[in-house]
């Protein structure tokens, strides 16, 4: 962080966008309610009509929408990652961008949160996978991997959204104090009248480490939970107790090279540079590299495991993985999430923008295809050979994939223009504090 | 009570049951429905309870008895007689019938073109053109599929009167027929007795599937090959140029070259003659038989012919089943004499090949029916009656049905709706369904089954029997019967008759003239004819309501014995010409028969057995003959003969020989809801050549030339991979294994796949982390015989209309969305004379330790207490988990609602709810079915016995075979418990431990192994110990069996 | 306002630009295999579709029922007393449901079960028995409104409730006294459950076995299929 | 500390509020602390100081380290969230035995394990939404006007004083303007303002 930086110019600085949005910002916007417009028309032919409009072919009865959904709960975890975990090992390089990655991380499960919707046969009964009192006195079965997921990812939707908030109280009150009118009300009642006073700050920070404790075993449980959905089941393929840390690097893997996504076009478009620094990012290519190789050992152990194991049925399914109907999806797989980014192993490509850019948005599409990988060649290779079958999507989960990305930018967009996208009371305790002695010394 | 009869009751009752499906939403505050009790209460109805009705099978010619259930005014499901010798089990086709009834284009009453008659009108106009015909000088003719019993009479009364009669189906039997007479100088079938037969040599009868008399020989066919029952397994051979669903269940497939199976068949006989040393009086026949020439000509090696003459000898009695016509050439006849030689020569008359009578009404030939169509274009014809024959889609084109019908003066079909053969002029009368009228059929000595109608017709309709009556009344009025022309083609009438000792019977005028209706009609002939055949002469009255309530008359011990006359051989045919480098082979549709059912959508919609493909036209090519062509998967195929050419799919059988193309005929059709614009007409490829000794139509007698088109054929699928991929999921095991060991006697003999496992495991059987849970009074199971099973699909049918399953049209087919609850999964393994076709129906198998239940997060599927996998549709949210953890892969996900069109959603089984989309589905054991059982023995405080669950589920109702047997586990003496317990038996991935309630026995065969080895004594058994029950001293066969590994797994 | 201005030209485009690419993607759909409406076969293979207006979308079992809902008369065809039927002139309940001991359903008598009795009363100067006769004399079926109904995906057996040893009242109160019949109990499924494992019948009529009666009464078999 | 009771520097009971709260602003952390301090020597603790940043100095000057309470929420609500879901699944399984899947026992401890370990962060978390609300009083939108200042959520440090403590408003003034206020205003005017 730059010395020259002072209290009120973060202040400034970090306001800046919400008060001057470019044309671009509303071109965005116009871009993004497109997309949404397309995605729930496709939704909603897909709801009149039953999911049928969408490509399954039995017994591949989880498709394009499991896999999105297993994605953005990836996506999601390098937010709180950021946030909680690196607060509580004081690892000063998230500063600048927890923030937004914490943004991220919420509008990510809120678009995940979308797709057990979408997914369900009958979105109009989903309520029914929450736990609420009712004349039938039916309740719900806690041994199934799916409750725990409704648990954990609706806790894991809570406690980050919490934490997100509290952590911008302090800002909202920075950004209230520069506001008057509707806006200006909008924010007083948003900062809940924080003045930063010391029993404010006090039992503040008390919470704050009591929140980040609490998301950390979070964040890695969510991805766990999630992974258990097929580690639980009996799938060949699926049916493994890697799964777990398997899921849990990848997300971060994901996650993080989206944070690089976002954070790039953010700090280049809001000026920000001072903020989010090229080292930020090295960091998280860094972090990318390491949960990259770990992810790239797990595909290895799937393999080696199938292989000791002489179960013919898993290898079977990882055999036709490489070589069956799906082997353009392993192969997209593996060549993006294995061995393209080891090109950030270069210190020149992981310090420039275009290398960092390129290579984040190619770890995406891996991840996605990772997770399509998981669910679709194993399905359409189980125990039964007469029931092995091709699974193609349809243009109504593509669109309504589409319709996923982009609701949660248009979020994030929303996020950007009304919230400071990097915390200035967080980004001002770096700094060093203004002392009178220091500057008289100066002087 | 005046003025108000049965048809009104049955009427209020159906708008009961109307109203109350018709309205679905719920509010607890305002009920929308209204109740509507009948105006007087029919005898015997009971609203919400099931009336059954016997009745006759009005689907083929084998006139199969059939038992109706009707609920609340609909007949909701069909099953076989089991009284009637050929039942229990209805086949597939059989089904189709009863869907026909609620066919969505059946015509309200009497069209001519596109007028709606009153039938008054309509029979008018009968009688008229029947009245101007005559006078014009021309002839009345009739054209219709075989007709046994009543219609037969009055069709010999209203030949008296000057009809001629010409009885044929493209399908037919006349070759047959022509051998017996020429053999034995009988005019009847011989009945194929397999039950007893060691060895089986078919030259490609479909004796499982479309052949005449097909469900006893199906019968007799699993019987032969179970080793509890006969301490013996039958061999099968089949000598055929394409693997067929029959040929597919062969031990031994003989590839010989098309045409030369008549030669084949005579090289047996004298290898077998000289093996066996016959001296009879076929001798002298055998002696220009050159069994060198046989065997070039027919590409089989003189040894292979030795060593099938050798089965045939060594193991007695045997039977040789001839061609059906469908699969014969020019020398059809040729062929069912020399098979009928082979019979006589191995000594099987009286033994497995009898004569007793049968024959499906009078047989006339393709010949026959060619000279009356020649006769109509020649306008010698004015008024033609067409009765259950599509002519202008059934018949070569040489035969120019659509002209001869244009050229007649009055054409009047008898069929539910148009069909490609109806014109402007043709006079429609809709003779309604099997399910609603009176009907009767004999098709042997002995055997008479009588039809009885089981609901209000749906649509203004009048039965043929009725429509006939009235005619014969018209134009025949005083005439008596002339035994001169019926007697020989009725054999109801060749029964000795002495109905003058009875009063009551005494038949003073012709029974047409007396009885006014249909239904009088058939009780007075049966008075007549019938009961004075049954011994010990009941009472008149109290057997015809017992004949009611039955169905059927059999009086068994009609054999007439048979001696062998022929003194020389029929010439043999010409060879398939035509100039192709391919014979054609045109087989009749298994599910679609000749093309009669290809207007029923579930027919077209269940998966072809041998390729598995649905909805369409398709050919099979040898795998070879595909990649020479350099055919793409989803390439059509251009088929071409002089006639003309088809463009459609392709599917590679390793069953068909290298220089045949095989074509599925039944579909190319014009007309129909369901029928229009599927596939093509394979029959419209024949040269229309026929077999000389019989007219018959030579259906293998034409080449053609194969051509890749390209495009897109549409044509996929349903099961995935061709073979099992070393998997070990349909079994088989070998002969001698299964004849050493018994039921009982031993531990499992199958071969199972195995996970390797831990050393433990392998001594003290699965481990288990939690304990079956407990069944106190009953444990539902079931046993698939795969041994009897040979895929015919009649349980798929079954199920589907007993469960209301929806068909979903080919669209949704090609992404494997069957509904079905039955899986036909078809495995094909190895190839050539050694390739074998496995068939494996696969349920949900109601697993003890059930993957799929614990996974559901709303508690939609648990386990009860009767070890049932419950399926609650009201609770399912669809997140689909239970499917993908189901290894079986035997739950179905409703992607859309199916709504059942019109007139269909009347057949609707109103027992089991009806499943809107994003709901799973899945076999429940017919549920509905068990609850109602269970209720009914709550009523004297018992539990079910054995014997009423055996057949309770419509898979087991409906299987031909037998080869489903269902029950309650606990039941130590039941006889699926006994089934389970047989060291054929094992559970489907038995490695996962999942404890199903379904078992399998592996089949048995005398296959070389393909791989995995045969089980042999290794103790190969499977883990699945399910559906065993802990405690009550009850110790499984498996937990005795081990975990051997069986050799070249994986 | 040049911000107000911007953001309302960027919505309106956008709304009218997704407008357009709904309109496109319904014309693309038509093209696609997906779109099941569009193949040739759609009259033929009926999809049905959702109506996702209420009822459906708010299901009543969302709201947590306290005792029963308020009960409704409902007019009838023909105004039918049970009180003088049953009360004043003691016919037995089964006389007229005697299906409710047999079958699943109860039923309402058939018209040739009033007019046993209605046959030789004097319908001269009462109206509503001059519509019984009209009814018969027409050979019309009555259409009398529903009172007590069941979802479709629920089946009841009179059967072996009546059998049971349960009494009418149970379930349809106090019939004998109502002159309009109505619905005392709410029919839904925690009613139905309220008696399903507990009530006393079961010891009486299962004794040892009662307690696997119990269990088979929640089984969801016993009432879904 | 202005209202927290806890720490028993309450403030003398005749003490009546200002009408309008004295308030220094700082620019600088070490002239605050030094505030702070002049007015712990004279035996002032009834005052709140405000700032853009958490900071530990100030933190240590008024609490001494006194740990947050808002811990005892966050294991409340944890030890809540463990017990109720796992009551809610046991007894919801209990209340209606479905076999599923076959053998496995009513409660079974793994898989309940996992959404009790959801409800114990779930619990947590919100209870200690809870006591950090409850602790910090918020929403506060009744403190003093004094307080509103934007600098204090810019780049300004506070302390404000809505009593004296018995002190006299003069003295507090003089005392917060040494330690290098740049600016001292309110109080009840016997002090009058001195911007420096």
């Amino acid at each position: 962080m730059s010395s020259e930086l002072s209290y009120s110019r973060v202040n400034r600085d970090v306001m800046r966008p919400l008060f001057d949005m470019g044309m671009h910002w509303y071109g965005l916007v116009g871009l993004v309610v497109l997309g949404l417009a397309w995605g729930g028309y496709c939704w909603g032919i897909q709801l009149v009509k039953g999911l049928g409009v969408a490509g399954y072919h039995p017994p591949v009865f989880w498709g394009v929408y499991i896999t999105t959904f297993v994605f953005w709960i990836g996506i999601g975890h390098a937010g709180t990652l950021i946030s909680a975990i690196l607060f509580l090992t004081r690892s000063r390089w998230r500063t600048g961008i927890y923030r937004a990655a914490e943004a991220m991380t919420i509008f990510a499960v809120m678009t995940a949160a979308l797709f057990p919707a979408i997914h369900v046969g009958r979105a109009w009964q989903a309520y029914w996978l929450f736990p609420y009192p009712n004349q039938r006195q039916l309740w719900q079965n806690f041994k199934s991997p799916l409750m725990w997921d409704v648990f954990a990812v609706s806790t894991y939707f809570t406690v980050s959204t919490v934490f997100f908030f509290i952590g911008l109280i302090p800002d909202i009150a920075a950004v209230r104090d520069t506001t008057k009118g509707i806006t200006g009300k909008l924010y007083t009642a948003m900062a809940l009248g924080w003045r930063g006073t010391d029993r404010q700050w006090r039992h503040y920070m008390a919470a704050y480490g009591f929140f980040a404790a609490l998301a950390t075993p979070l964040v890695l449980s969510v991805h766990s939970v999630v992974s258990w959905d097929f580690a639980m089941a009996v799938t060949p393929g699926w049916h493994s107790t890697l799964f777990p840390p398997y899921f849990v690097a990848g997300a971060i893997f994901s996650g993080c090279a989206m944070v690089i996504t976002l954070m790039l076009p953010l700090a280049k478009a809001f000026k920000l540079e001072e903020y989010i620094h090229v080292w930020h990012f090295e960091h998280l290519a860094k972090l990318c590299l390491f949960t990259g190789g770990i992810l790239t050992y797990a595909y290895g152990t799937e393999y080696f495991i199938a292989w000791y194991s002489d179960n013919p049925y898993e290898w079977d399914v990882f055999v036709d993985r490489v070589v069956g109907k799906y082997w353009w999806v392993f192969l997209t797989m593996v060549l993006c999430n294995c061995t393209i980014p080891l090109l950030w192993w270069f210190k020149k490509i992981r310090t420039s923008m275009m290398g960092l850019f390129v290579i984040s948005i190619i770890i995406n599409i891996g991840m996605w295809f990772e997770r399509f990988n998981i669910i679709a060649s194993s399905l359409a290779h189980s125990f039964d050979p007469g029931a092995w079958v091709y699974y193609t999507p349809t243009y109504i989960e593509w669109g309504i994939m589409i319709g996923s990305f982009a609701w949660f930018f248009l979020w994030f967009l929303l996020f950007v223009k009304i919230m400071p996208s990097v915390a200035i009371a967080e980004v001002k305790e770096t700094l060093r504090p203004p002392l009178k002695h220091e500057e008289h010394a100066a002087k | 009570m005046e003025g108000i009869n049965r048809r009104d009751f049955l009427r209020a009752g159906a708008v009961a049951s109307t109203a109350a499906t018709a309205a679905c939403t719920y509010d607890y505050k305002v009920p929308a429905e209204k109740v509507l009790p009948y105006v007087a209460n029919p005898e015997n109805v009971q609203p919400g309870l099931a009336s059954y009705y016997a009745g006759l099978c009005n689907g083929c010619a084998t006139a199969c008895g059939l038992v109706a259930r009707n609920k609340d005014g609909r007949v909701v499901h069909v099953e076989g007689n089991p009284d009637h010798p050929s039942g229990p089990g209805l086949c597939a086709r059989g089904h189709f019938d009863f869907v026909a009834a609620y066919g969505p284009d059946r015509i309200d009453g009497p069209m001519l073109g596109n007028d709606k008659l009153t039938w008054d009108d309509a029979t008018s106009k009968l009688v008229e053109a029947w009245n101007s015909a005559v006078a014009a000088g021309k002839g009345v003719a009739w054209l219709g599929q075989y007709r046994t019993g009543s219609v037969a009479a009055l069709l010999g009364a209203l030949a008296g009167a000057g009809l001629r009669r010409v009885h044929f189906e493209p399908v037919g039997v006349e070759s047959l027929l022509a051998a017996s007479r020429r053999a034995f100088g009988l005019d009847e079938l011989p009945v194929y007795e397999l039950a007893e037969a060691r060895t089986i040599v078919s030259f490609g009868m479909d004796f499982l599937g479309t052949a005449f008399g097909s469900m006893a020989m199906t019968k007799g066919w699993a019987r032969a090959k179970d080793p509890a029952q006969g301490k013996f397994v039958a061999r099968t051979v089949a000598i055929t140029p394409r693997v067929g669903q029959s040929e597919s269940q062969a031990d031994h497939w003989i590839a010989a070259r098309p045409g030369s199976e008549a030669k084949v068949a005579l090289a047996i006989a004298k290898l077998a003659s000289d093996a066996k040393g016959y001296q009879g009086p076929a001798a002298g026949l055998l002696a220009g038989i050159d069994v060198a020439a046989a065997a070039s000509a027919s590409d089989v090696s003189e040894d292979k012919l030795r060593e099938i003459a050798g089965w045939l000898a060594g193991a007695e009695p045997s039977v040789v089943l001839p061609g059906g016509n469908a699969n014969a050439g020019a020398d059809a006849t040729a062929l069912a004499v020399a098979t009928l030689l082979c019979n006589e020569v191995l000594g099987n008359l009286g033994r497995t090949v009898v004569f007793r009578g049968s024959r499906p009404g009078q047989v006339n030939s393709y010949a026959d029916a060619k000279a009356l169509l020649d006769d109509c274009k020649a306008g010698k014809i004015g008024l033609l009656l067409v009765d259950g024959l599509d002519p202008a889609h059934g018949l070569p084109a040489d035969a120019d049905a659509a002209g001869a019908l244009a050229a007649v003066d009055r054409v009047v079909q008898f069929a539910n709706s148009g069909n490609d053969s109806t014109n402007d002029k043709t006079l429609i009368l809709p003779s309604g369904s099997g399910l609603e009228q009176w009907s009767d059929a004999s098709t042997e000595h002995g055997l008479h089954v009588l039809g009885q109608p089981a609901m209000v017709s749906l649509k203004d309709s009048r039965g043929l029997g009725e429509v006939l009556l009235g005619l014969a009344k018209a134009v025949a009025p005083a005439a008596p019967t002339d035994p001169a022309t019926a007697a020989p083609t009725d054999p109801a009438t060749a029964a000795p008759t002495d109905a003058a000792t009875d009063p009551a019977t005494v038949v003073a005028v012709p029974i047409h003239a007396s009885a006014t209706n249909f239904a009088e009609y058939i009780r007075l002939r049966w008075a007549a004819e019938v009961w004075p055949t049954v011994p010990g002469r009941p009472e008149a009255a109290s057997w015809w309501r017992e004949v009611q309530a039955k169905g059927v008359v059999h009086v068994p011990g009609g054999n007439v014995a048979a001696a062998w006359v022929a003194t020389e051989l029929p010439a043999a045919g010409e060879a398939p010409s035509g100039g192709g480098k391919h014979t054609l082979v045109v087989y009749p549709s298994p599910l679609l028969h000749d093309g009669r059912w290809a207007n029923v959508p579930w027919a077209q919609e269940l998966p072809d057995p041998i390729s598995t493909f649905f909805w369409g036209t398709w050919v099979e090519i040898h795998p070879d003959t595909a990649a020479e062509l350099g055919l793409g998967e989803k390439d059509l195929v251009e088929v071409s003969t002089g006639q003309g050419s088809i463009k459609v799919g392709w599917f590679g059988s390793k069953g068909v020989r290298k220089d045949v193309v095989a074509v599925i005929a039944g579909n190319g059709k014009k007309t129909g809801l369901y029928a229009k614009g599927r596939g093509a007409n394979a029959v419209s490829l024949l040269a229309g050549a026929t077999d000389s000794a019989s007219g018959a139509l030579a259906w293998l007698s034409t080449q053609a030339n194969l051509k890749r088109a390209g495009g897109d054929s549409g044509v996929h699928p349903l099961c995935g991979n061709l073979d099992q991929a070393g998997r070990h999921l349909a079994n088989n095991v070998s002969v001698k294994d299964a004849l050493d060991k018994l039921e009982g006697e031993a531990a499992s003999i199958v071969a199972v796949h195995h996970v390797p496992i831990d050393e433990r495991v392998v001594e003290n059987g699965p481990v288990d982390m939690f304990p079956e849970p407990q069944h106190p009074t009953y444990r539902f199971a079931i046993n698939f015989d795969l041994n009897a099973c040979n895929g015919c699909g009649a349980c798929v049918v079954a199920c589907a209309l007993e469960n209301n399953t929806p068909f979903i049209g080919p669209d949704q087919m090609r992404r494997g969305r069957t509904m079905t609850w039955i899986r036909m999964d078809r495995f094909w393994e190895g190839e050539g004379e050694n390739q074998d076709v496995r068939y494996l129906p696969a349920v949900c198998q109601q697993c003890s330790h059930a993957p799929c239940e614990g996974v559901c997060p709303v508690l939609a599927t648990y386990h009860n207490l009767d070890g049932l996998n419950a399926m609650i549709y009201n609770r399912c949210v669809g997140t689909r988990y239970c499917a993908n953890n189901c290894p079986y892969a035997a739950r179905r996900f409703n992607y859309h609602t199916w709504e059942w069109p019109e007139s269909y959603h009347l057949m609707l089984n109103p027992d089991i709810s009806s499943r809107e989309m994003g709901v799973m589905e899945k076999c429940t054991f017919c549920v509905q079915r068990l609850r109602y059982a269970k209720d009914s023995w709550r009523d004297v405080h018992e539990t079910v016995p054995d014997s009423a669950l055996q057949k309770i589920t419509a898979c087991a109702a409906a299987c031909p075979s037998n080869a489903i047997v269902f029950g309650n586990w606990k039941d130590a003496d039941g006889a699926v418990r006994k089934k389970g317990e047989s060291p054929r038996s094992y559970t489907l991935l038995g490695e996962l431990n999942t404890k199903p309630g379904v078992r399998y026995a592996a089949r048995v065969s005398y296959h070389q192994p393909v791989f995995g080895g045969h089980g042999g004594g290794h103790g190969g058994g499977d883990h699945g110990e399910a559906p065993a029950e802990h405690g009550a001293g009850h110790s499984s066969p498996s937990k005795k069996a081990g975990h051997g590994t069986a050799e070249g797994v994986h | 306002m040049r911000q107000l201005s911007r953001a309302t030209v960027a919505l309106a485009l956008s709304i009218s630009a997704a407008a357009g690419l709904a309109v496109s993607n319904g014309l693309l759909g038509c093209a696609t295999e997906a779109n099941a409406e569009a193949t040739q076969d759609a009259e033929l293979f009926t999809i049905g579709s959702k109506n996702l207006l209420p009822p459906e979308l708010f299901d009543r079992n969302l709201v947590v029922t306290v005792g029963d809902p308020p009960a409704d008369a409902i007019e009838q065809p023909i105004a039918f007393t049970h009180t003088l039927h049953v009360e004043q002139l003691g016919v037995d309940c089964n006389y007229c449901h005697s299906n409710a001991r047999k079958g699943p359903h109860a039923g309402v008598p058939a018209t040739s079960v009033c007019m046993g009795c209605h046959a030789l009363v004097d319908a001269t100067g009462r109206p509503e028995l001059e519509k019984l006769k009209g009814y018969w004399e027409r050979g019309e079926v009555i259409p009398w409104n529903k009172v007590h109904d069941l979802p479709d995906y629920v089946y009841f057996s009179h059967k072996r409730h009546v059998n049971g040893g349960l009494q009418c009242q149970e379930c349809h109160g106090e019939v004998q006294k109502m002159t309009v019949n109505e619905r005392v109990a709410s029919l839904q499924m925690g009613w139905c459950l309220d008696c399903h494992a507990q009530h006393e019948s079961i010891d009486e009529n299962y004794g040892t076995k009662a307690e696997l009666r119990r269990a088979e009464l929640k089984d969801c078999w016993t009432c879904h299929k | 500390m202005t209202h927290d009771h806890a720490h028993g520097h309450a403030a003398p009971a005749e003490s009546e509020p200002l009408d309008e709260p004295i308030k220094a602003v700082y620019k600088h952390l070490d002239c605050l602390l030094e505030g702070i301090n002049g007015l712990k020597k004279v035996g002032i603790r009834d005052f709140t100081v405000l700032s853009p940043i958490p900071r530990h100095e100030i933190e240590q000057e008024i609490y001494q380290g006194e740990p947050s309470p808002v811990r005892w929420f966050t294991l409340l609500g944890g030890i809540f969230g463990a017990t109720a879901i796992f009551s809610l699944a046991s007894l919801t399984h209990a209340n209606w035995p479905m076999i599923i899947p076959g053998g496995k026992p009513l409660v079974s401890i793994p898989p309940f394990l996992v959404v009790t370990f959801e409800g114990t962060i779930l619990w947590g978390s919100l209870m200690t939404l809870v006591g950090l609300l409850l602790n910090c009083r918020l929403p506060a939108f009744d403190l003093p006007k004094a307080m509103h200042d934007p600098r204090f959520t810019n780049d300004s440090f506070g302390i404000v004083l809505e009593r004296t403590s018995g002190h006299d408003e003069a003295e507090i003034k003089q005392i917060l303007q040494h330690s290098g206020a740049i600016e001292v205003t309110g109080g009840d005017g016997n002090g009058g303002a001195n911007h420096g």
